[in-house]
């Protein structure tokens, strides 16, 4: 694979990632949203798997399978299970309208090309186009965040996040160690499990899992 | 010498209206006002093409307060300019002066004096207009440009019968007395390391200036200026003087007077100045872009025809700006040949708003006087009792809404060419930014297509809304004659847009850094910008399209079925189609309302009533919505908050003794004298 | 320069743009109907022929034309507008080969405008017979329209600086002549961009509904509600040709291959071959779409159009900001 | 399994794969013309050759409900579906008489709806062409007699060709259309058999 090819692929998977983050902001159901993450994961898979073609690595082989079964099958499947669970009531009203949602991932977009910028301008590897793309997809992640009124949607705008930062993981570095890519994948795990947990007791508390309710407890 | 004889015809003329009763003394003002604009657009053009300026002199005693008339290229350029605008309006008013049933009119038929001084304060700001864009010295454009101001100000406020004239007439003197303190503070400024303050003097001495005066001066201009313009947030006077001022007045205050606005600042800023640091440009881009949106939104929610045009004068200044301020940034970054591309879009496409914000003014001054009304949900139909004007504001609402082949379109295609060439200038954020740039350009340019079609079609199209305009009859023979003029215009300038082009860049020469030769365009059968980044040729684009319509006329007349029944308009068959049925101009904006809901902040009143036996039936549903100008009014109120106080303590020295005036004046002097003395 | 000497000269120029002109008109309402046929087989219903749309073209030229009284010459004149925008917008996109003889007359930007003037005339003429109908339609378009604008005029900018152009001869020979760039990121996303706007302007699915009866989700059909006979077919045709030049245009902006670089007549036939199977793919692509996708609630339209612009937007960040 | 149309259920790749597997293996569902179907058709005049040669085959519908019981209005909604598919014939429905060839008439006329038939009528360009459908059409029905119902549809306007029934099927209101225009085809011509052999993938 040449240089050029493998760049364009880099900076094409990356932009499909940071696409697929965006893509939340203009759905509107839970479902929707957790099928944009599986596809989000799927895409970085792609770019791991490209990555490991690349440099003939097998513990990167190893990662993107980890990170297929986790992040495309796991987890939106256990997603998919708590929205069942806590039903239609987990309605999607963002706290901020959708062309204004998108015109701020586009600014956000921007702010991180201009941040990545002087890293990107140190940095030789072919991989560099993607690195502000997946610096914009921790942006976009944490603005769902943020935007967002259902612990439900948080999470999964925590996870685009965490699928930001995996992104530039994989650009900025090749590739981490598999060890330490196995304690980040602990730790999402466990985030993850833990913040399912709050769903159900937040949906058990309020009967909703609007966090807009939580301000209820501020007394 | 024609500069002469412009200003001999437009000094005769006011004092034709002056002397002579207004129903025999208007015509042969209109017709020195007409030889003068002629002659005003001879001369310009002898300049610009030539290049060599010419000049007069009145010497006076005192130093700096002689009259020094210098025309350059440039000022040519705006005498072309208001000449192209003075001509149609000046054959348009005396008929339309004379009707009584123009109810704009200030100084009609029916004012007390029968328009006899606001026939002469016209023929006199249109002189100082002329006198400005002449002026080789501080003095006397500072002079010229307050007679302009003071003119308009008495043309909008006209017998102030009204609240609106008066509410506009406050609106306009507050706006542009704090401009013109502004240009004064800023040219006096500039003026003071010279001796005579002409401009010639000035040019060399500004560059010795250090940074920090320089930027004020030029913050004082754009402000200064912007004012004039109604650049955003000094637009509030807009859309309530135009609507104010007699139709003929709004054509030459927006089509002339406004432009002004962008030839001091070009005069002050690029010629006096010499240019600045690149930020000067971005913040007039963003000024400009800014005014576009704003006033082609404000446009299209408008009913009023009138204020309409006006919002619309806002985003056309606003596209104006753009191209002058990417010049700025351009000449910041040393892109010279660049600059000359921007600005020759600026110029370009104030010469175009000219002609085709003439046109509309006229237009819509022969429906108001048609109709009695500038009300768009009161017209319709008129296409059917107006044919002439309804003709002749389409090519206007064609050419305003950048629509190929008319001008609107050349000039609205360089500007877009110039914002392209800001890629590889600074940096790329910097090219982001231009990116963004194009796609605000490209929103108001569709956005002021919508708007033209709501003008236009609830104006001109369909039934008519109310008696009036069923009732509307052609205006007379001059009337049409002075609005086929812009019309013209606008068709070839559109059509030989190259030739004009070349025109336009000849006028640049008076700018002294920059170089036409070389420019990054080329015109010749057609634009080419950049050594071949685009290329049209609009003269073949018109002919293509004539072509192909002429080619699918004919086939169709040839091949197709010919025949042809009158019927009723298709409305599931109900039993009669009345005006109340049509789609209304509210109506027609309200997607877009609800688009930019958040920025405009509409208010909307739904009252619903009921039939008294039953909720289930309903008598009447009434809907209501209002877009407050929020910007202008709040901005307008907190100054006026800030301002109270401070009027309160000068009220203090008014006295309204003529004495103690001129015991004020005897001590300004003596504190004057004392100052010259130790300073 | 290409297209100062690259463009052919004198007859075979001519030969060219009329071969185009033709091919254009003339497939146009085929495309159209092979779209409604694949949507009928995906639906699971026989159809109509694809040259169904070519019946009833000649079916319109061959009726009476029923006008409104309070109509004006505005709405006599505006198919013709319409129709010769488009036929000029046919003429200036390269479909045979690039750069076309007359691709000095006019670039992108011209093109966007040509269309606009359509959109005008069209919306003029919405307005004029005074029916509800008509100005719901023509307000409806001329918003989308406008909203449409930015997107398309930064996806122009994406396309053009790369290109160093904005006439579309250079940008397709700048596609053809370095495939890699035709693949980068950039150049996608300005060219999904465009579709998206192409399915918004061209009044397809999810925008507007070319086959609804319902006059409350009308957009297009509403605006020509009132014409009947040969204007009617004037309209209808120039709909036709808008759809299948935004498709040829997607079609060699992202297919780039097959172009005549230089205008011999084999390759300009050649390049009609192509140009034809290109085509039909992407039509084929726009029926499946359409047969999975239901009609957005008309306020929605605005946020997938600021879908496509931040699209545009993401394709001039990625294709300037990555040094 | 949720069906793909489930509201809750995700529109992911998979189920979008899944409905487009279930259209393959639904395959083509459109049903030949019966032969018995246009036999009820009475013919009320001679439709000109020009006409039919316009007409043919390309016909556009404009439905007027002139005060049916919606009875008719059902059958004809029906047309347009996969099983009858009036489009094979190059039959379509439009909103507008402006582009109509065809009136397709349903119910006896009643008074408020007399005047809007008439401008319907009216609006629709020549060479046009009226068929009506169902019984009170052609004879006002159970509601001959009532006190709001005009008179059947033929003292309006014109009527072409009428297709009897209460309510008509589907296949006889198409074949009734087919047949005004001396268009039915033949049993066991190419489009049947066609229609047939692709049906049969099922």
């Amino acid at each position: 694979m040449s240089v050029e090819i493998f760049t364009t692929v880099m900076t094409l998977a990356s932009s499909l990632v940071l696409l697929a983050g965006i893509a939340i902001l203009w759905r509107r159901s839970l479902p929707a949203y957790i099928h944009a993450f599986a596809r989000q994961s799927f895409f970085i898979v792609v770019a791991v798997l490209v990555l490991a073609a690349r440099e003939r690595d097998r513990e990167l082989v190893l990662v993107a399978l980890l990170m297929f079964a986790l992040k495309v099958v796991f987890m939106p499947a256990a997603l998919r299970r708590v929205q069942r669970h806590v039903g239609a009531d987990a309605d999607v009203r963002p706290y901020v309208n959708t062309p204004v949602s998108l015109a701020i991932a586009g600014i956000l977009t921007l702010v991180a090309y201009a941040v990545a910028q002087p890293v990107v301008a140190l940095s030789h590897l072919p991989t560099r186009g993607g690195m502000p793309l997946a610096l914009a997809s921790v942006f976009v992640g944490l603005f769902i965040v943020a935007s967002r009124r259902s612990a439900l949607s948080q999470i999964v705008g925590f996870l685009v996040m965490e699928n930001g930062i995996a992104l530039l993981a994989v650009l900025a570095t090749y590739g981490v160690p598999l060890i330490v890519e196995l304690g980040v994948f602990l730790d999402v795990l466990l985030g993850f499990l833990v913040m399912q947990v709050f769903v159900y007791r937040i949906r058990d508390a309020f009967e909703t899992t609007d966090v807009d309710r939580l301000r209820s407890l501020r007394h | 010498m024609f500069l002469l004889l412009m200003l001999a015809a437009y000094a005769a003329g006011a004092v034709t209206a002056l002397a002579l009763p207004p129903a025999r003394g208007r015509r042969p003002a209109a017709a020195c006002l007409a030889l003068g604009a002629l002659a005003g657009a001879v001369a310009g053009a002898r300049v610009v093409i030539t290049g060599q300026p010419v000049g007069w002199e009145l010497p006076s005693s005192l130093p700096g307060l002689a009259l020094l008339l210098e025309l350059d290229p440039l000022g040519g350029f705006f005498l072309c300019l208001i000449g192209l605008v003075v001509l149609p309006a000046a054959i348009y008013a005396p008929d339309y002066l004379a009707s009584p049933a123009a109810p704009d009119a200030a100084g009609g038929a029916h004012a007390a004096d029968g328009g006899r001084v606001a026939g002469a304060l016209t023929a006199l700001f249109i002189l100082s207009m002329s006198l400005v864009v002449a002026a080789g010295n501080v003095f006397t454009f500072l002079l010229c440009w307050e007679g302009m101001a003071v003119c308009s100000l008495l043309l909008v406020v006209g017998d102030g019968a009204t609240e609106e004239r008066r509410g506009a007439g406050r609106w306009y003197a507050g706006m542009a007395h704090a401009g013109f303190l502004l240009i004064a503070a800023c040219l006096l400024l500039l003026a003071a390391r010279t001796s005579g303050g002409a401009f010639a003097d000035i040019r060399g001495a500004s560059y010795g200036l250090g940074t920090g005066a320089r930027n004020a001066m030029f913050l004082m201009a754009l402000f200064g200026f912007g004012s004039k313009a109604g650049l955003v947030p000094l637009q509030g006077w807009l859309p309530r003087a135009h609507p104010a001022a007699p139709s003929h007045v709004s054509a030459l205050m927006s089509g002339a007077m406004l432009k002004l606005g962008l030839y001091g600042f070009l005069r002050v800023v690029f010629d006096l100045l010499g240019g600045g640091p690149p930020w000067w440009g971005g913040l007039a881009l963003a000024l400009g872009i800014i005014s576009a949106l704003y006033g082609v939104l404000y446009a299209l929610l408008e009913r009023d025809l009138k204020r309409l045009l006006a919002y619309s004068s806002i985003e056309n200044l606003g596209l104006i700006f753009m191209g002058a301020g990417l010049g700025l940034v351009f000449h910041g970054a040393g892109r010279g040949d660049l600059a000359a591309l921007a600005l020759l879009a600026s110029l370009f496409h104030a010469f175009n708003h000219a002609a085709f914000k003439g046109l509309l003014f006229m237009g819509a001054g022969s429906v108001v006087r048609a109709t009695g009304t500038r009300d768009l949900e009161a017209m319709g139909g008129l296409i059917k009792r107006m044919p002439w004007t309804a003709a002749c504001t389409l090519v206007g609402a064609m050419a305003i809404a950048a629509l190929p082949p008319l001008n609107g379109f050349a000039s609205e295609w360089l500007l877009f060419q110039s914002l392209m060439a800001g890629v590889g200038v600074a940096g790329p954020l910097f090219a982001v930014a231009m990116a963004m740039s194009v796609g605000a350009l490209a929103l108001t340019g569709g956005l002021a297509a919508a708007c033209f079609v709501k003008a236009f079609g609830i104006t001109f199209l369909a039934l008519p809304r109310g008696r009036a305009a069923a009732e509307a009859a052609e205006s007379p023979r001059l009337m049409r004659l002075a609005m086929l003029i812009p019309a013209a215009a606008c068709v070839l300038l559109g059509i030989l847009a190259p030739s004009f082009g070349r025109f336009t860049a000849a006028a640049l020469a008076a700018v002294p850094w920059l170089d036409p030769s070389s420019a990054s365009f080329r015109l010749d059968a057609g634009f080419e910008v950049r050594d071949g980044f685009g290329r049209i040729a609009p003269a073949v684009l018109a002919l293509l399209l004539l072509g192909s319509a002429a080619a699918a006329w004919g086939a169709v007349r040839l091949l197709a079925s010919r025949r042809r029944r009158v019927g009723e308009t298709w409305g599931c068959g109900r039993i009669g189609q009345t005006s109340r049925m049509e789609y209304t101009a509210a109506a027609f904006a309200e997607p877009l309302l609800r688009v930019f809901g958040d920025l405009l902040r509409p208010t909307r009143d739904l009252t619903i009533e009921f039939h008294p036996e039953s909720k289930y039936f309903v008598r009447s549903i009434g809907y209501r919505t209002r877009v407050r100008a929020w910007l202008e009014e709040d901005l307008a109120g907190a100054i006026r908050r800030l301002l109270r106080p401070l009027g309160g303590s000068g009220r203090l020295i008014q006295s309204g003794s003529v004495h103690l005036y001129i015991a004020y004046v005897f001590a300004a002097l003596l504190a004057f004298l004392l100052l010259a003395r130790w300073m | 320069m290409i297209g100062a000497g690259g463009g052919a000269t004198g007859l075979g120029a001519i030969l060219v743009e009329v071969l185009q002109g033709l091919l254009a008109l003339l497939l146009a309402p085929g495309i159209v109907g092979l779209v409604r046929f694949i949507k009928a087989r995906l639906q699971g219903r026989r159809g109509a022929p694809p040259w169904q749309p070519y019946r009833e073209l000649a079916k319109l030229f061959g009726k009476e034309m029923v006008v409104s009284r309070n109509a004006s010459w505005i709405f006599g004149v505006a198919p013709y507008v319409v129709f010769a925008s488009t036929l000029a917008v046919a003429l200036l996109v390269p479909m045979l080969a690039a750069p076309l003889p007359i691709d000095r007359a006019g670039d992108l930007i011209v093109v966007v405008y040509l269309l606009l003037l359509g959109t005008f005339a069209i919306g003029l003429a919405g307005l004029d017979p005074g029916s509800a109908f008509g100005g719901m339609g023509s307000s409806r378009a001329l918003t989308i329209a406008a909203l449409a604008e930015p997107t398309i005029a930064l996806a122009v900018f994406a396309l053009a600086v790369p290109a160093g152009s904005t006439n579309l001869g250079r940008i397709v020979a700048r596609a053809i002549e370095d495939p890699g760039g035709a693949l980068s990121p950039g150049h996608l996303m300005a060219l999904a961009a465009l579709f998206i706007v192409m399915l918004a302007e061209a009044g397809r699915l999810p925008v507007d509904n070319p086959a609804t009866h319902l006059e409350l989700t009308m957009i297009h059909e509403a605006m020509i509600l009132e014409y009947s006979g040969r204007s009617l077919a004037l309209l209808e045709w120039a709909a036709f040709l808008k759809f299948f030049v935004f498709l040829s245009l997607l079609a060699n902006l992202g297919l780039p291959w097959g172009v005549a670089l230089n205008p011999g007549a084999s390759a300009v036939l050649v390049a009609a071959a192509i140009l034809i199977v290109k085509v039909a793919l992407l039509a084929a692509a726009v029926a499946v779409l359409e047969t999975r996708l239901a009609k957005l609630r008309l306020f929605r339209v605005p946020e997938l159009l600021s879908v496509s612009f931040l699209l545009a937007l993401l394709a001039i960040t990625s294709s300037f900001l990555v040094e | 399994m949720r069906p793909f149309y489930c509201h809750n259920a995700p529109r992911s790749s998979l189920v979008m794969a899944k409905l487009f597997a279930k259209i393959w293996r639904t395959g083509i569902v459109t049903e030949p013309l019966s032969i018995e179907a246009g036999r009820t058709l009475d013919l009320a005049r001679r439709i000109e050759d020009r006409t039919r040669r316009l007409l043919g085959r390309a016909l556009a519908i404009r439905q007027v409900d002139a005060g049916s019981c919606n009875g008719c209005e059902i059958e004809i909604a029906a047309l347009p579906n996969p099983i009858y598919d009036c489009e094979r014939f190059g039959i379509h429905f439009v909103a507008s008489p402006r582009h109509a060839d065809l009136l397709l008439v349903t119910g006896p006329v009643t008074r408020n709806m007399e005047v809007p038939l008439r401008k319907t009528w009216e609006a629709t360009p020549d060479p046009k062409l009226v068929v009506s459908i169902g019984d009170c059409a052609h004879d006002c029905g159970v509601f001959r007699g009532g006190y709001g119902v005009s008179g059947p549809v033929a003292s309006v306007i014109p009527v072409d060709a009428h297709v009897p029934g209460c309510p008509p099927e589907p296949a006889d209101i198409l074949a009734g259309i087919l047949k005004a225009l001396d268009r039915l085809p033949e049993p066991g011509s190419r489009a049947d058999s066609r229609t047939g052999s692709t049906a049969s993938r099922r």
